[in-house]
């Protein structure tokens, strides 16, 4: 308790994705007091991905709680605490447990505003370690952030590097509205990256030009961004130049920075791990349909996950787009001209 | 035989179905004239809900779900409470609600169609009507632990019904305020029927009360069309939350007297003697008998109210007639804090559309 | 008791929508032991839509069960009964009350066979009353079936007419894989046909040509086909041949169906009541982008309900596609050519 | 005071840490020598947890929930059922699925990320193992209701955690077994911790039996480290069930003496004497003491038999490690009954990929 007011810590170092969403969770609690951290196993244990990770040492365990096993709960609280005028960041803790908090996240956190005309709002964030890759048990693997896209009055947020998800983080604890904030577990410690902690959020309502390109538009989000980076990269070593977007906002999308950079290539390959059919590549893909047709010298392509479950890891990576699939998708694109 | 727990469910009565007391009353309402403004508030929702039944009868509201029999529970549960305390009912709480500022016309509204019924003037932090059975516990669950962190000395109390008891969100809300001791009261109002289902369908259980030792809460059951044991359990429940002594329980134990809604029809799934045999128990006998024999009330004295009751209510039910639907772009004006950009052009598409097909 | 085997009612006249469900049911009670109907006010009080009407007087209450009000229970007990043999069809009483049905139907009834390789399997209906246009209550008017349809496993349908109604349930029923079977409630008793009560099933694999025509493609599902039938009207009045196509299945989708008729016409309307954003006629677009550029000769079109929760009654008809709206929708794709 | 309710829990122990009878050993289970099967069951389920340990360590194996601790209950639950009953697992009950049927080579299977470990030979009708917490609970009531509409005579019976007692779907299954009267039997395996999560943080009842009192279940609390009391508590709990008296909630109190799974690591949030302490009163001990006690095992019989499920189970590891992984169209085959006409031109390109690319 001592510590409570101490200063934040410098981070002179360069850090991966799960320490800058300590890092920023750490920020905001000491910034603002209405902050608090629930969920299960992220007190003492700090997360079992170790996100909140001191966060109780530090902030007491009237800011950081565990809470009963039980994901309904765990909504239920959250929205309650939130129009009550509380921040809670609640913690889900993998993918596959978000299903028993939809009834709360559609039912109530995305329409509190709707409802009662602005008398009573929902600032709060879920988080959720998403999608596979780590050869990880049943149910801890699954990429689902479809089931949120097709309801109003949600964010839905999947920042991809370091310094996107410490800033947009930020930005979304501090949206007065809730937000989805999928946090894409493969790329948590595979590289670091320079964030300071300053505090600086990220806007929530931009696509990410990650590369600039002027032959074909590569759009993606979450782990997958590196995939299509790495494409991108075999790509120009064959002459071609390929733009990256990463989506990180998916509702409500920011379809115009995709629109200009296919008014510029022409081509648009989505990525995505989810399974296709109605995955969010689908909206995407019907923006371009609507809007952008005589922009397209060829047909869009999807690279996503196969439309059945994620299996267990022995064939998950079989099931995960990968670089080669991007490339082939990409080369099928030029191959229109 | 090794006991590794016990446990005891009081009942509480104070008035008899003849307006007699059955028990010796509590200290704090012992006054019969103190129970007087809440008989009145009592005669008060009855008068709305039979017009408002009336003004669905006509087609002038949507759907509506009715309180009668309720009276005594929801008028007592709105006593009970300070206007700092959060009130999260279901949706059909007039009576509570009322007493907290809720306006009339505001319900109105709400069941007429109109989102701006949810945006009233009871006290601005308590939650709007509730149709996902049973959410509406668990999120002042939600309500009550931040009132905990905070040290805010406010109590949570929400309402559901004998079917909303079956709830895993009520469970929830139970064993959430166990493991919190939060100053949580839940109000389970055993009307005895779920629609056209039962309470002896919902569960195996004998009482509903008995659901808070799932999560070790303060488990009563209770004379819910007695006013006086709805009052004296509420205080109880009250005073454990303020005292730091964690959340209740109490099963009011009560009779639906109408329909479920104006959109059911209850006599395809229970019989007449049933509901008239529920008429001999209903909450405004007893204690207008009550109140009259401490001559703390009279027919003339109600004659008089129930004419003020009309009058009022007949003005407020004006002015729900009287509002005019919200313009199209509403929809799109209380979904975010700001509106996005891609929703900004889909707003604007909509006035235009409306403009020229409106 | 008595009439337990008693035969099935002739129905020489037309009945409505409800009414096929109800005869559906009954016929498929009737001849198989092990279908079983269950949910809220489904016994005695025959449903609050009438769909099981007199079906517990018939068969009994241990083939009509009244459930306890829980959403989670329903669908746990019938994924439990469905694995274990029996056939459970169960009732959501409003769209707005599957949000907690949610994780079974994802977790479990759609993972069934997959997760155990076909030992166990889950052949369960869930019987949804969909979509808005009844001024009912908040909740009460959903168009959710987007929340399906990136899950794997499910079978997600919503029959439009009183005989497909009849021989999708009855299809439904059969079908050993679970499905979501919404019914556009807003039809339930708009008009009447004559529906046999022959037990024939209609496939749950293709989409349904209700009107050839050469010139657009409306496509389009649940209480929408009838503006669109009607839009088609409008639309030949003025001399333009509209083929209106019932999706009826949404997953798996059968796209051909669809794909053969862009070819033919070169423009398509896709119409439904969902929000837009990653609403299911994304996918739709998204196939057309993917598969029909070369075919198409104007963007594609979607009528949809705004990005915005159905509001309340009294504005709900704004909020939901309409005749007007979908006859200006192709005659902006017919000003292309 | 006048009482709506009133209930006792029932604790159960028979045999002491040190392994000498603490009450009068029930009829059923008062044969020392019928318990070495399951002693012995215990001993393999023990050496099958520390070999699976070890080989997760050299990275055969993916994660791996241990049961060490929790022999007694598991053995003793998987000892009570019949084989047309249906068991419906966590992810840890190894013990109960082997004496079921299921081969060590499919638990293994199941960790090693192969799905086909699922498809096991126990039971064909029993459940696989269930990641979300506590949903087999639901879905074993609901196969306790097939069996009672289709008047079988079988038990469902499912396990959960001291956490899984906080799962909201835990008490739908109490509210829907008490609701119908199922033939169900809940088993409450209260380890004392739920990943890092204390039981004391879960809930604030006393027990976590008494969650049953919520759907007017019969509850016992149980020594869960006493083979005995096991096989008691489940007897009595099957012959409810059988009898058609409805469902029971049963907490055996035990400890989990390992990490939650070999991703875990239990240091950072327990202390080493709370797991000495624990090591004290474990299971196996006080069986072995009384067995001996009584004659009915030595230690030269031990030596043999643990030299035996070494053997046994190298080679279910051996049959594991030489399955070959599965082909890529395997993701499809088992979606839908039949391919729809979409996915079979996936599974096709799949196939194709592979060819070129795998
Ligand atoms: C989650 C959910 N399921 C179903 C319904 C439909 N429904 C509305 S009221 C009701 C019965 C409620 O009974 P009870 O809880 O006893 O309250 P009462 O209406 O008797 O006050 C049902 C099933 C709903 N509103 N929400
Ligand atoms: C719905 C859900 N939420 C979270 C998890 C992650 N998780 C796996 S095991 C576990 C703790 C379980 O504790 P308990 O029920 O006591 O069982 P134990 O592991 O002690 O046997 C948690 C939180 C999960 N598997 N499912
Ligand atoms: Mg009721
Ligand atoms: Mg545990």
């Amino acid at each position: 308790m001592a510590d409570r007011k101490a200063p934040a810590p410098i981070t002179p170092a360069p850090i991966t994705l799960i320490e800058a969403i300590t890092q920023a969770l750490a920020y905001e609690m000491q910034h603002d007091d209405s902050v608090v951290v629930l969920g299960e196993d992220v007190g003492v244990n700090g997360g079992v991905f170790r996100a909140t990770a001191g966060l109780q040492q530090r902030f007491g365990d009237e800011r950081v709680l565990d809470t009963p096993l039980d994901e309904t709960t765990i909504a239920g609280l959250t929205v309650g605490m939130a129009s009550q005028g509380m921040k809670p960041v609640a913690e889900a803790q993998f993918d596959g447990f978000v299903y028993p908090m939809v009834d709360f996240l559609v039912c109530h956190a995305a329409r509190m505003r709707y409802r009662t005309r602005g008398r009573l709002h929902c600032p709060m964030v879920l988080r959720v370690p998403w999608g596979g890759g780590i050869r990880a048990p049943e149910h801890h693997s699954e990429a689902n952030e479809a089931i949120f896209t097709n309801v109003p009055g949600l964010r839905v947020v999947l920042p991809s590097s370091p310094q996107r998800a410490y800033g947009m983080l930020l930005a979304a604890i501090r949206d007065p509205d809730p937000v989805i904030f999928m946090e894409p577990k493969r790329i948590y410690r595979q590289y670091k990256e320079l964030v300071p902690d300053d505090g600086e959020a990220l806007p929530l309502d931009v696509c990410y030009v990650l590369r600039d390109g002027s032959d074909i538009t590569l759009v993606t989000w979450g782990s997958q961004v590196k995939e299509t980076l790495e494409a991108a990269d075999a790509l120009a070593k064959e002459g071609v130049s390929a733009e990256v977007i990463d989506v990180a906002t998916l509702t409500p999308l920011d379809f115009d920075t995709i629109a200009e950079s296919v008014a510029k290539t022409g081509r648009c390959v989505i990525v995505h791990e989810a399974a296709r059919t109605a995955g969010f590549g689908a909206e995407i893909a019907a923006r371009l349909a609507e809007e952008c047709m005589y922009d397209l010298v060829a047909p869009v392509e999807r690279v996503t996950g196969y439309d059945t479950h994620i299996p267990l890891f022995r064939l998950e990576m079989k099931f995960l787009p990968s670089v080669e699939k991007i490339v082939a998708a990409a080369k099928r694109a030029l191959a229109h001209s | 035989m090794t006991v590794a727990a016990k446990f005891e469910i009081e009942y509480l009565q104070y008035l008899g179905p003849d307006g007699k007391p059955v028990a010796a009353l509590p200290k704090a309402f012992k006054d019969a004239k103190a129970l007087v403004p809440l008989f009145k508030q009592m005669l008060f929702v009855r008068t709305f809900d039979s017009k408002s039944i009336a003004l669905q009868r006509t087609g002038k509201l949507g759907t509506y779900a009715a309180s009668l029999g309720h009276e005594a529970v929801h008028v007592g549960i709105g006593a009970s409470m300070r206007p700092e305390d959060v009130f999260a009912p279901s949706y059909r709480e007039y009576g509570a609600q009322f007493m907290r500022g809720v306006r009339p016309r505001e319900v109105l509204m709400y069941w007429g169609g109109d989102e701006r019924g949810n945006d009233f003037e009871g006290p601005r932090h308590d939650y709007p009507w509730c149709v996902p059975i049973s959410t509406q516990c668990l999120m002042a669950s939600g309500a009550a632990l931040s009132f905990k962190l905070r040290k805010q000395d406010r109590v949570a109390v929400a309402c559901c019904g004998d079917g909303g008891s079956s709830k895993t969100d009520f469970y929830a809300a139970v064993n959430s305020a166990g493991a919190y001791k939060l100053p949580l009261i839940l109000c389970v109002i055993n009307n005895g029927w779920a629609i056209s289902v039962p309470r002896t369908a919902q569960t195996g259980a004998e009482t509903l009360a008995q659901k808070g030792l799932a999560g070790g809460l303060h488990c009563l059951q209770v004379d819910g069309n007695d006013l006086i044991a709805v009052l004296e359990a509420m205080r109880r429940a009250h005073e454990r939350a303020r005292k730091g002594e964690g959340g209740s329980v109490i099963e009011f134990m009560t009779y639906r007297l109408h329909d479920h809604t104006t959109a059911d029809d209850a006599r395809r799934y229970r019989g007449e003697d049933e509901v008239k045999d529920a008429w001999t128990r209903e909450p405004m006998i007893r204690l207008r008998k009550y109140l009259e024999a401490a001559k703390a009330w009279d027919e003339k004295q109600e004659a008089a109210w129930l004419e003020e009751c009309g009058k009022k209510v007949d003005e407020e039910i004006n002015a729900y007639l009287e509002t005019k639907v919200q313009p199209v772009e509403a929809m799109f004006d209380y979904l975010y804090a700001e509106l996005p950009a891609e929703l900004a052009a889909q707003r604007e598409a909509a006035i235009a559309w409306e403009k020229r097909n409106g």
